[in-house]
């Protein structure tokens, strides 16, 4: 990988954190609402994973921390920003709100807040590119606890025996809200729940991004390569929260401190420092970079914007514009016994 | 015209619907090789491939999804579940996702699937296989949801929703499949809104809806018989609901009946009698009444069975009440 | 008599009948090492440990169908499930099973479970974490409904609800569990069926159950203010429905207006008009009026939020046209 | 084992299938309604099963296919017939049917039509044995179907994490109603697919009635030890249509032919007379015995007893005599804020 993508890749990663980080504070504010789950600390694995694809071309979904999923998938900074405000110029014009992102523009196509429910929709979407015909695929994030869903079982199992284009990428940052992995998955290692499917499975460190990279560019191969699905599990932590109400009461300090030291921007950071491709000064310049984007391009767009008009309450229901032929009017006397 | 059986006419809409558009698909168990529990799909598996009509595992929730998400991607499938008592399985992807997702992407996505299923009664299938639950889906925005009471609407509500761009429930009945009715021959397309007046009438509205609608007509024939003209309304769509032309019915009658064939309790007789109080209060003159099921699961035995559910004679007693002449 | 918050008093009642018999059990996600998302249960894994309070996976349709399994056998289960949107994973095993099991099996088993939930918008959540859906178990025959408005019923009615042999569904709301209200000391009970005259007036009766009780009894100071009298009556109970309080109710003050913070299709507003229209239509003076959310998703955005969702200005005015003040 | 036991498992299992074989003609003759599945040809299994069970003590749960798990777990064959001719001296009053015997007098728990519903039941079964004390076990029998629901990888999940006393036996007789398993199924072997659960599991011929027992030995004493929960699977075939309706169209009559060789009972009655246990002519009165009883006991106690009151079509919606104390009525004025 060159230089310069090292570098764009090491900012990507600083921008996503702040943008984290300044929506939290946002959210203190009371400028954004409802419930906010943060990816700090699991920058490098959305990064890592969509630097592989083709954004904009193949599909990606997930589940409610997708603010990162849909950056990286191509979604303008500002237009997800201005979504958790609320605001009409946001990416789902105010509507969906932190959980639910979506910019189909780049077939980013949403985040779900019902655990486990972007399985299925992940297929669906691998089938369609498969029925079309195009060598898209479908990218589905989801975390460790959404494996214990039936949709797991039941949509690898159709993937496999259909050979759907999609790849899963678990995130397992051990746990789910307050339930540590162990209490709640009788196989701990979540790759190998795959094996009942046929499918190709395997487990990495999430935190450092070239291994992330090297372990998604085999997955993607395969699963471009006509071979049907795969299964790629990473290892990594939710600095933060759950969400915004919660403490972390159920885990320890000490696991905290672990991580911390992988946090993934500062493995990254080290990297490129230690192999001469950027100084501190350099990293300390790219951060106040990052903050002067998000300040006066990211967040002053949000606040700027307007909300969306009351009266259109009822946009977006159904089709605004149908045609009459499928819709009606129904002609009466046109009986039928 | 041709006469056709209901099962007929869904496999018609659904060949020519496949003919037309390479994206259509369809899915659903056993609907392939076995060509379908009610046959309306049967050979087009053999015309159209194992791609496009998929026979699925027996997983409600999650191949229902994968229609899903395949029609934000331009596949338009049509999805078959054997009977709306398994449709409760897929209710999570049917009502959290396909229902929510135009609104809550902002317009942005769309799942213009069509969903097709039997609910009702038939022959002591039990408390398991006997559900309606047209009102789950009838109660959720973002969900069209039509219920052709024969082969007609069958065939042509079937077409309109495979190229609607709404997610489209189609509320089927394990006792139609056979009843037969005239198509015409050249393609054609039903409205997937608008109530019918199916017999005009100028007593009594009697408001029907899938196979209620029959036990409507046949009360009408009674009526008739006896010198009362009963005008017969099929709701056609549950959601959205023809406001107007139930007002317009009830302002000429004065007098309605509304018959499902499930429980009451917060059903479609419900709804629209709240549609009736709210649109033409001042125009009833006898308090509106809903002939139902028994408020219970439904029983095996073919006494109790019987006993559970609305018939004809039902309906014809509902409106004598109305019409004050019991 | 204490004051305590919602929170507690479900706490309380846990706390209750776990110590007074050891089939009791509490199962959910979060509920046991985290305390319960509305700490509805915390402290207790402390207390009972982990076979009693069990903390479940992400699996909502088959932990609350292993309750159901279990209360087959002499268990008392109370499982929480986070959010009533989450509910319809689990519908499968709570309508096609537990409220149908007593029934298909001629009487031989039964399932009493408990099952708590908290519907309703609270602040921003979105369309997929702010339905109500109380109107699709409302509608199950074979289930037991109930809507607690305080601390008292939380309490009384959660207590009732472990000791009943029926299948119990408590649906609570997001924004109530910080309610305070009195509860007495001593141990207590509160029936499972029956609408309370929380209010008693007799210009206009205002009909809500869970939060919507308190909107119309915002609505009635108001009214009050304005010298009209309105009597405030909640429901409590969905299933079954208290039809003579109501009657009484509506005899008295020949006016109603039910508000519900559900859309209104197929909704328990068009269930209780029904009721009405069925036990007293002539006794009706003005046309019963229903006040509920716009009939869409929930939207994310503050405004728009605040505009699909009634309030008791929306009650206050429907309560002025009822009474012709407008 | 006996030969006198072996002599009653022949004849056990010949009653089964004479049973079965007796309700087809009674469907036909319109007696019976509703949907019927016969177990024609599978009876080794359940019969193998529950004899190393102890039936009446053990919880035993199914599917719509049900009478002859009902039977062997101790259910009176007569009131399995009445219920099919659904009467009110039925199994369940004679509101259940044939997809829906009930006899918890011997804890048999209910034949379910919701494929993979039986799933979570049978391990809430096994958590209150469990919890009680007891040294019961659940046993839940499913077709190879069944196992692609969710429920199938929910429940396996839990049961293994809380390591509860449940058997779950898969009876796989190659179809789903019209579907092959390997157009449903990714992994053929149903067996395998539990791996990702922690659970230990095995494949075995269903059609001798040994080899049935043998295996089902060792599961059950694994999960009556403790060792929390077995998956079992046998193979084996349904000689009949799925239910009456089904023409068997999508199998061929050379896979048809090769099974009926397999015949469980054919298998056990010729290993008998082989060890001069039983002669032709014993096995001919056997069968007579049972044309006797299912004729003179059981169908004619069926077609003789009296339909349900139709005055009772509520009853057993709800408990029929409630606690006032929990029910009501509320007294008035009793009010809070
Ligand atoms: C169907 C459903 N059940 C429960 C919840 C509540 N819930 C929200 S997030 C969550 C934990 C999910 O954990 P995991 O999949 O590991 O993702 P993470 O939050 O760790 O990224 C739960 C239980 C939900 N949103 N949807
Ligand atoms: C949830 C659900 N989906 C679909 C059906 C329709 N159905 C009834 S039996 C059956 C096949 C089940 O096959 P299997 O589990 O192998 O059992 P078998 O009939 O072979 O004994 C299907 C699809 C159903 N009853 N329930
Ligand atoms: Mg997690
Ligand atoms: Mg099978």
């Amino acid at each position: 990988m060159k230089a310069d993508d090292q570098k764009r890749l090491l900012r990507e990663m600083i921008f996503y954190r702040r943008f984290e980080e300044r929506s939290f504070e946002a959210y203190m504010e009371r400028k954004i609402g409802g419930f906010l789950h943060l990816y700090s600390g699991q920058e490098a694995v959305a990064t890592g994973v969509l630097e592989m694809a083709r954004c904009g071309h193949d599909y990606v979904i997930t589940g409610y921390r997708d603010h990162v999923h849909a950056l990286k998938a191509g979604a303008p900074p500002r237009e997800v920003m201005a979504e958790l405000y609320g605001k009409v110029t946001g990416s789902s014009r105010g509507r969906g709100g932190s959980m639910h992102i979506f910019d189909p523009s780049v077939n980013f196509m949403g985040g779900y807040a019902l655990v486990g429910q972007p399985f299925p929709l992940a297929a669906g979407l691998a089938l369609a590119a498969k029925h079309k015909g195009t060598d898209q695929i479908a990218i589905c994030f989801l975390g460790d606890g959404a494996n214990n869903q039936g949709t797991f079982h039941e949509t690898l199992n159709m993937a496999s025996l259909w050979k759907l284009p999609v790849l899963f990428v678990c995130e397992n940052n051990l746990y789910a809200i307050g339930t540590r992995i162990d209490r709640s998955s009788a196989v701990i290692d979540q790759y190998k729940r795959v094996g009942a499917y046929n499918i190709p499975s395997s487990q990495h460190d999430g935190q450092d991004i070239d291994v992330v990279m090297a372990a998604a560019r085999t997955a993607i191969d395969h699963v471009r390569g006509g071979s049907g699905p795969y299964f790629i599990e990473f290892m990594t932590y939710r600095q933060r929260g759950h969400s915004m109400s919660d403490s972390n009461a159920y885990r320890s300090k000490e696991e905290e401190r672990q991580w911390a030291e992988r946090d993934p921007i500062k493995i990254y950071g080290d990297r490129l420092k230690k192999a001469r491709i950027l100084t501190d000064k350099d990293i300390a310049d790219l951060e106040k970079s990052v903050l002067d984007e998000i300040e006066n391009e990211v967040v002053r767009f949000a606040e700027e914007s307007p909300e969306p008009r009351v009266e259109d309450l009822n946009k977006y229901c159904l089709d605004d514009q149908p045609n009459p032929q499928w819709i009606g009017p129904l002609v009466q006397g046109d009986q039928h016994g | 015209m041709a006469d056709m059986a209901y099962w007929e006419a869904i496999r018609r809409a659904h060949d020519e619907e496949l003919a037309h558009d390479r994206m259509v698909i369809a899915m659903g168990e056993d609907i392939g090789v076995a060509g379908g529990t009610y046959k309306a799909t049967s050979g087009l598996y053999q015309k159209y491939g194992a791609e496009r009509i998929i026979d699925t595992p027996i997983s409600e929730n999650s191949y229902t999804g994968i229609g899903i998400g395949a029609s934000m991607a331009g596949v338009r499938p049509i999805i078959e579940i054997m009977s709306i008592n398994f449709a409760l399985l897929a209710l999570d992807t049917l009502i959290n996702a396909a229902a929510k997702i135009r609104y809550m992407s902002g317009g942005r996505a769309s799942c213009p699937i069509v969903m097709r299923t039997p609910g009702g009664t038939a022959h002591q299938l039990a408390a398991q296989h006997s559900a309606r639950l047209a009102r789950m889906f009838m109660s959720t925005p973002g969900l069209r949801v039509v219920t052709p009471r024969g082969p007609l609407d069958a065939y042509g509500m079937l077409k309109s929703a495979v190229r609607c761009n709404d997610p489209v429930i189609i509320i089927e009945h394990e006792s139609m499949y056979n009843m037969r009715g005239e198509v015409p021959d050249e393609e054609s397309f039903r409205p997937l809104e608008g109530a019918e007046i199916v017999r005009a009438g100028t007593d009594v509205t009697l408001i029907g809806y899938n196979y209620s609608v029959h036990l409507c007509l046949a009360a009408a024939d009674k009526l008739a018989s006896m010198g009362l003209s009963a005008e017969v309304l099929d709701l056609r769509a549950l959601r959205p609901i023809d406001r107007d032309t139930i007002r317009r019915s009830v302002e000429k009658t004065h007098k309605v009946v509304i018959a499902e064939e499930d429980e009451a309790a917060v059903g479609v007789g419900a709804e629209i009698i709240s549609v009736i109080i709210e649109e033409c209060f001042f125009a009833l003159d006898a308090q509106p009444v809903r002939v139902h099921a028994a408020d219970v699961p439904v029983p095996y035995n073919r006494l109790l069975e019987k006993a559970a559910i609305p018939n004809a004679d039902d309906v014809l007693a509902a409106a004598l009440k109305v019409l004050g002449r019991v």
